[in-house]
């Protein structure tokens, strides 16, 4: 019993970002009970899961890297798109300049596209860390000028990539029954679970998300965390951009990526992270990126008016965000406990886990004072 | 001679905007040159404020020709009248502003609507009953959207179309957004075999959710894609057959600007620039050598 | 032990006017720098009038971002809120149905409704600022598209003799290179501005809310401690700050006569980048009112700049990010110096996240 | 004879997910009496004056104000009502000026009156003798003056009932004595005065009544008059404390000419102490005393490059070494508690377990991390060690009392098993119990070879435990006492004569 306990509280967090999925799932199924239908087309499944899978991989790549940067800190980096896109954009000419591709030419592209979003990072991590600049600010710089430097790169134009090996990473290798941006959007993710567990990569970020004074007399160099924590942003926007170019067969400097920021700072948001930083759960941002794009497919799903889209994805947001907000749901604990002690007639204090785990869960999430 | 050089303030969109402003941003440079005879300098904001405030500057500046081709087309009104009390005077081109006539000189413009009015011709002639549409829009509001939403919603409105799935990028010309517009409509099981893309982005968007489908398109297959702006990587889809028809939306202006200028021989008014619409059919290697926009992948090349 | 003897400590400056008198400073600087370098441009006083002209919308979201963010929050919706108005506005005065005074109203009504939605979710719901009003955002662009999507123009005679009236300083004006004489005008959404900036700076400083929402910015729980209603602030200061999109609306339709799906688009960064640059700080707490018409001019000089200069189209974005970058490092810069100087004044925690331990005992 | 009663707090009872903070706690409170609230750490005091406050809401019992129940939603009730209260971690914002502070939240008025605000701060800071200005910002002040102020706000308020809860364990001797001062006046007045502190001495000094709490429970109440402190100690115990007289010193068997563990010459530090020598020696127990504001914190914060060391050398057993940042000294075998728990010390939102690990992760870099049973048992080891009272490993450290927070930090230290330890105010909000207990793990660190400073406002503390004073004043050192010579008259001759 007090295992599971123990348990359930370690999952607690994921209770805001699930419950919203699941909400965005019914929703779906009953509008149509083919929703989790999948298909066989050219040997690769197909279907609304399939589609959602591949349709997130960037966002959900972004989101990673969001919530770290978040968590140390404390604020947003608005550049992702547009990093994603200067990143790419050398991916591309790298490519197109390297004569013949094969594999190697891909994956030095790659490596190079990687090198630059660290740059970028650097760039961005520099003015957070060392010049104590908020992080909003700081990118809003490349913001606002990132997609000229992407454009130059382009040479000025939008930038063909018809060869066969992008090809098959932006759909799907001949033989393998899962989209290419699916397994690697799911190598992303094991490779920064490794990360996570065998560094104190979440230790660290968090002691400075938190105070980072007292982690600065622990031995944690605070300016060297967030600066770390922007170097991964750069690399998960590089990875990002590099999906996307290779999904859409051409360098869009312009569209590629755009206001991606907003989606992924709301999946770290849906994800049970306070955006003030401090602790952190990726798996909670993995599912919030999922949840956005589900959302943003339900609302085509229902067929809402083109015109009209964004007024229902405010309104169900403020809906889902209010069913989850820390007070309704302490709310409907006092309600369930008043409902237990009239059927029970029993001391309501001696509840289950369960409602600790709301509470514990009410309490992380009203810290952001 | 420096006194010679005619004043030019261009107030122009970001390069960045697409590949069409791109082109015609540098049609704008090249042609008002100094060797050309011209001391201009151009401003490139989407910003109506920005814009605005741009105009103003270059009417405080005093140029000779103050060139606008504008993020909105309302609310100039203020900026014109400025231009016309300081003795500038205004040209329009590429993009409409709605207000009076008397207050700009002459406007050289891309029909949206016309633009809008050849695909949909195209699709009423080419495609054959019933025609189940999916209408992808680009960003919304814009005088692109609009003028070429118009006439589709016209033709379903008189019932000569079925508007199956109707969709938008929102605030971007996005082929991801456009991809997942007809993924959406395929996992809803419309039947459709027009897909009206209103830029050839987002044609390219909804062509890989069909490939990733299993649904056949272009010259032989069962959906009609068609596509806008000429970029040169369409007009190979559709010379290739894997496209159906692509529609021209001309970046450049500044020659015919220029030669009104020099003439001194301006004509009132709005004049349209010629568009034309290109089919698998039609199209041949010069309309992409000479029409076409960004670079030409090569013949035979289709972007998947 | 023994009696201290600590000496009477100096009052010094705080935070919040540092940075705005740095602020205040850097515009200085840069402005001077304009003139010498683009004396045609920006010697001529319209220059700096049109800033406000054609900007009053812009300087009036401003003001209503910097409350939210003293208040230790953020408000993304401003931009569209203010796009909302412009269409509404329009199209209420366009039917015929209604006048100025009802478009006034009206104006104040949506951004009201923002204002209180947004606060209540946030401040009563405990809701994270950012999400709420990124979907009021969302919500007030969906609204505006639905209402309707074309640009269109006011005509109506009432609102264009309003918008048209101007003041005008013949002996500021200038006569421009064709000859033409250009006089100095004043349009009357400045006075918007100017009103606004006053009873908003004097409500900071001199009134009980104004107070209550630094105290609210700069520690949720020590205000809460000290008998401060903490939810009330924060919801009054979304509220002001929807209040304020909503006039800036009808400002807006006042400088340009026209509703527009653009409108107010990226307001909400500017605003933000404005009141950073005016000394107001995204956590809360700090800031000088003041500061964010400060911003705001620095913004637009900025642009100003760019245009004066006739930077290559390519390089317009980035230039004037690198502006910004330059602007922002002097201010980060100024504000270390100002530690190593040993000024005698300790930033506060959430400020002095990576500075070495307090150095002030040094002075002593 | 008593006077009448102005507060009844009846059948309190409070729980936090996985702790019973109080139950069924019943309290009274007179007019003009001095009530003084006892615990050990974790007993729950805090968290009653927090529900009194209405900043906690309470799961069963009532409060009766002045014969009327009452319920407070917020502090704002509880101020409006006639309650003021000094909170434990001082409850003032920094950012705001020292007047703001004292005025805000409870002037009903719509405006602000800057110039009368400041002169009566002015006025009342005078009076206090606390030495700020009206318009400096708060976070300018040392901690000590803000909970001067913090207090100064209280007192200012008019209150029928003040609460102080640990007032005066940032605060000195002298400043102390104006604290009870003011008490005392304010008793005369009719206020009732609750107070809670660790100093046991304190308490009979200026309290009338005594009521213990236990782990949550009500032991009983008292009459300061009628309960030694011997009894007084074992109810807050539950058993007797042990004898603080058989502490028994640590004398060094050493000679002064063995090499040091470490020594440091000509050492200062951007904090702005004069450059200063400094040895200590294997298994010796050195303190830094002096006034506040003295300069102790400061020179051994230079220890640990804690501020940016400027200038100086170190030697570590002799040898020369790079001590840039905490780091650099944490390698080295040093360790450091800090003095500002809240601020330096503990990380609020991180579990216990996290807090407890630190120090030892971080030291042993940033790709190794130990597993989550190690970190377990790490954490599991030292809770029972030290008795810190947490409902879990997982619980997020701030939400620990005050007293068992410092403990996790302690505990973080000794994880490391450094060489030289250094601990500013390590028994600062602690209970006496748990004091001796610290005081006594010192001794046994050292007679194991650990070096230990530490730093106590306590001189009695210091006293018993350090086998060497180094006494400052004005940030310069003025002498330094050992052996017989240690005593407290010695230590204020010094600091009075020196420098
Ligand atoms: N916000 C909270 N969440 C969870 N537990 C809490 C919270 N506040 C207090 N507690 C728990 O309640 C118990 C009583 O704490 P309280 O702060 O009242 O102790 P205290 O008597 O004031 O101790 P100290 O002398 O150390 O200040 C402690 O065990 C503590 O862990
Ligand atoms: N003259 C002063 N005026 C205001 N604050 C002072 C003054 N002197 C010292 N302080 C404050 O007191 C704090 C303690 O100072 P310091 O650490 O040097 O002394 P200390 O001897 O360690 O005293 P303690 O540890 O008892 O506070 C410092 O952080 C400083 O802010
Ligand atoms: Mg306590
Ligand atoms: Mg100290």
């Amino acid at each position: 019993m007090s295992l599971l306990k123990v348990r359930f509280n370690r999952w607690s967090h994921l209770f805001l970002p699930l419950s919203v999925l699941v909400i965005l799932l019914l929703i779906n199924l009953i509008k149509g009970v083919d929703y989790f239908k999948i298909t066989m087309v050219n040997g690769v499944f197909y279907g609304n899961i399939p589609n959602i899978l591949f349709g997130a991989a960037e966002l959900v790549i972004l989101s990673i890297g969001m919530t770290l940067v978040t968590a140390a800190a404390c604020g947003q980096d608005i550049s992702i798109g547009e990093s994603g896109a200067i990143s790419s954009a050398i991916f591309v000419q790298y490519v197109l300049n390297a004569g013949e591709v094969t594999i190697w030419t891909i994956l030095a592209g790659f490596l190079l596209s990687c090198v630059a979003g660290m740059l970028i990072g650097a760039f961005n991590g520099t003015l957070v860390s060392y010049f104590n600049v908020q992080p909003m600010v700081a990118t809003l710089i490349l913001f606002l000028g990132g997609r000229s430097i992407a454009f130059i790169i382009d040479g000025k134009v939008s930038p063909i990539l018809a060869n066969p090996i992008s090809n098959q990473i932006g759909t799907f290798i001949p033989g393998v029954p899962i989209q290419t941006p699916i397994i690697l959007t799911v190598v992303f993710i094991v490779l920064v679970a490794v990360v996570l567990k065998t560094t104190n990569l979440r230790l660290y970020v968090e002691a400075v998300g938190v105070n980072p004074s007292a982690a600065r007399l622990n031995g944690i160099n605070p300016k060297k965390i967030i600066f770390l924590t922007f170097l991964i942003m750069g690399v998960c926007s590089a990875v990002a951009g590099f999906l996307a170019v290779n999904k859409a067969g051409r360098h869009d400097s312009v569209n590629l990526l755009k206001f991606i920021m907003m989606d992924a700072i709301l999946a770290v948001a849906l994800g049970g992270n306070s955006l003030a930083g401090g602790k952190f759960s990726i798996t909670g941002s993995i599912i919030g990126a999922y949840t956005i794009e589900v959302l943003n497919r339900t609302l085509l799903r229902l067929e809402v008016n083109p015109e009209a889209i964004k007024a229902f994805k405010a309104v169900f947001i403020i809906i889902l965000m209010v069913i989850a907000s820390p007070v309704v749901r302490a709310f409907a604990r006092k309600l369930l406990d008043k409902a237990k002690t009239i059927v029970t007639g029993d001391s309501v204090r001696q509840t289950g886990a369960l409602d600790e785990a709301v509470v514990s869960m009410t309490d992380s999430s009203g810290k952001e004072e | 001679a420096a006194e010679e050089l005619i004043r030019v303030g261009i107030v122009n969109l970001p390069p960045e905007e697409s590949g069409y402003r791109q082109a015609n941003v540098e049609d704008m440079s090249r042609v008002f040159s100094r060797e050309n005879g011209y001391d201009a300098k151009q401003t490139n904001t989407a910003d109506v404020n920005e814009q605005m405030a741009a105009a103003m500057g270059y009417i405080r500046d005093g140029v000779d020709y103050l060139l606008i081709s504008a993020a909105h087309a309302s609310g100039w009104d203020d900026a014109l009248l400025a231009a016309k009390r300081a003795g500038v005077r205004v040209i329009l081109f590429d993009r409409a502003i709605d207000t009076d006539p008397s207050n700009y000189e002459a406007a050289l413009l891309s029909d949206m609507h016309y633009e809008g009015q050849l695909a949909t011709d195209w699709v009423l002639n080419n495609v054959p009953e019933p025609i189940n549409l999916i209408l992808i829009r680009g960003q919304l509001g814009s005088a692109a959207e609009i003028g070429r939403s118009a006439p589709v919603l016209n033709a379903a409105q008189e019932g000569k179309l079925n508007l199956v799935w109707d969709g938008t990028g929102g605030d971007t010309w996005s082929l991801e957004e456009a991809r997942k517009v007809v993924e959406a409509a395929i996992a809803a099981g419309k039947d459709f075999n027009v897909i009206y893309a209103q830029n050839d982005g987002m044609a390219q968007g909804a062509v890989q959710a069909l490939e990733a489908a299993g649904i056949s398109h272009g010259k032989n297959g069962k959906v009609k894609i068609i596509g806008f702006d000429f970029n040169r990587f369409a007009l190979r889809n559709v010379q290739a057959g894997y496209w159906d028809a692509d529609v021209q939306c001309n970046p450049r202006q500044a020659a015919q600007i220029d030669q009104w200028i020099k003439s001194g021989n301006i004509p009132a008014g709005i004049v349209y620039q010629e568009e034309i619409i290109l089919d698998t059919d039609t199209i041949i290697d010069e309309h992409i050598e000479n029409y076409g926009i960004n670079p030409d992948p090569g013949k035979g090349v289709i972007t998947r | 032990m023994g009696p201290l003897n600590r000496s009477q400590t100096k009052a010094r400056l705080s935070n919040s006017t540092l940075l705005f008198i740095i602020a205040g400073i850097i515009f200085l600087l840069m402005y001077g720098i304009a003139l010498i370098s683009f004396p045609v441009s920006f010697r001529q006083f319209q220059t700096f009038f049109d800033f406000f002209n054609l900007n009053a919308a812009l300087f009036i979201v401003t003001l209503g971002m910097c409350i939210v963010m003293i208040g230790g929050g953020i408000d993304i919706s401003v931009g569209a809120v203010c796009g909302l108005v412009t269409m509404a506005c329009a199209m209420l005065l366009q039917s015929g149905t209604g006048n100025v005074w009802g478009a006034l109203f009206l104006a104040l009504g949506i951004g009201l409704a923002f204002g209180l939605m947004h606060g209540f979710l946030i401040a009563y719901l405990e809701i994270q600022p950012f999400i709420i009003t990124l979907a009021g955002m969302f919500l007030a662009q969906g609204l505006l598209t639905t209402l309707h999507k074309e640009p269109l123009n006011v005509t109506i005679p009432a609102f264009v003799a309003l918008r048209r009236f101007t003041i005008e300083i013949p002996w500021l004006g200038t006569v421009n290179r064709l000859g033409v004489f250009i006089p100095c005008e004043i349009k009357p959404s400045v006075f918007v501005v100017v009103v606004l900036v006053v009873i908003y700076a004097v409500m900071m400083k001199w009134s009980r809310f104004g107070r209550n929402l630094y105290a609210v910015g700069g520690n949720r729980q020590s205000a809460r401690m000290l008998g401060i209603n903490v939810k009330k602030t924060i919801f009054l200061s979304y509220v002001l700050c929807g209040l304020t999109a909503g006039i800036s609306g009808f400002v807006f339709l006042m400088t340009t006569g026209a509703g527009n799906i653009g409108n107010g688009s990226l307001y909400e960064i500017k605003a933000i980048a404005a009141n950073v640059m005016g000394g107001i700080m995204l956590n809360g707490g700090v800031g000088n009112l003041l500061g964010a018409p400060i911003g705001t001019l620095t913004l637009l000089t900025i642009n100003e700049l760019i245009r004066a200069a006739g930077v290559q189209s390519n390089l317009q974005a980035i230039v004037s990010g690198l502006l910004l970058y330059l602007f922002i490092v002097l201010q980060s810069i100024v504000m270390s110096l100002r530690d190593r100087r040993k000024f005698r004044l300790a930033l506060p925690p959430w400020l002095r996240r990576f500075r070495e331990h307090d150095q002030e005992e040094a002075a002593n | 004879m008593r006077s009448e009663i102005i507060l009844r707090m009846e059948g309190i009872s409070k729980s936090f997910p996985g702790v019973r903070a109080l139950h069924n706690v019943d309290f009274v409170l007179r007019r003009g009496e001095i009530h003084a609230l006892m615990g050990e750490n974790g007993a729950g005091k805090s968290t009653l004056i927090k529900i009194l406050n209405g900043v906690y809401e309470k799961d069963a019992g009532r409060i009766i104000l002045e014969g009327r129940p009452v319920h407070f939603k917020s502090p704002q009730d509880a101020q409006n009502m006639g309650i003021g209260t000094v909170f434990q971690e001082i409850a003032l914002c920094p950012n705001l000026t020292v007047a703001d502070n004292m005025f805000i939240g409870r002037s009903r008025d719509a405006v602000v009156r800057w110039k009368q605000m400041n002169e009566k701060t002015a006025e009342m800071l005078n009076s206090l003798g606390i030495p700020a200005s009206p318009t400096q910002e708060l976070a300018s002040c040392s901690l000590a003056v803000q909970q001067m102020i913090a207090i100064a706000r209280a007192v200012d308020m008019d209150c029928k009932i003040l609460i102080l809860d640990e007032p005066t364990s940032s605060l000195d001797e002298d400043e102390t004595k104006k604290l009870f001062a003011l008490m005392r006046e304010l008793k005369s007045r009719g206020v009732g005065i609750i107070f809670i502190t660790h100093f046991i001495d304190e308490v009979y000094e200026i309290s009338d009544t005594i009521t213990v709490l236990r782990n949550g429970e009500l032991i009983g109440e008292y009459e300061t008059a009628a309960l030694s402190q011997i009894e007084l100690i074992s109810k807050m115990m539950g058993k007797a404390l042990s004898d603080v007289a058989a502490i028994k010193k640590h004398e060094l068997s050493q000679s002064d000419a063995s090499v040091p563990v470490f020594a440091a010459k000509d050492l200062s530090s951007t904090a702005g102490v004069r450059p200063f020598d400094f040895t200590i020696h294997e298994g010796e127990v050195n303190g830094f005393a002096g006034l506040l504001g003295s300069g102790r914190s400061e020179s051994v914060r230079a220890f640990f490059a804690a501020d940016k060391v400027t200038s100086g050398e170190v030697k570590i057993k002799g040898k020369r070494a790079k001590i840039r940042t905490p780091l650099d000294a944490m390698k080295q075998g040093i360790g450091y508690l800090p003095e500002d728990r809240k601020a330096e010390g503990i990380i609020g939102e991180l579990s216990v377990r996290d807090n407890i690990i630190l120090a030892l992760q971080v030291m042993k870099g940033f790709f190794k991390p130990l597993s989550r049973k190690q970190a377990e048992e790490f954490a599991n080891q030292y809770i029972q060690l030290l008795g810190i009272k947490t409902p879990s490993i997982d619980t997020p450290i701030k939400s620990l009392s005050g007293g068992n927070q410092q403990k996790v930090i302690l505990a973080r230290w000794l994880l490391t098993h450094p060489m030289y330890l250094i601990l500013d105010e390590p028994t600062r909000g602690i209970d006496v119990g748990t004091k001796v207990e610290i005081q006594k793990l010192i001794l046994k660190l050292a007679e194991d070879g650990m070096s230990l400073t530490f730093i106590s406002s306590e001189i009695d503390e210091m006293l018993r435990v350090c086998s060497r004073l180094i006494v400052m004043k004005d940030r310069e050192i003025v002498g330094e006492l050992r052996g017989a010579n240690l005593t407290e008259q010695n230590v204020m001759h010094m600091i009075a004569q020196g420098g």
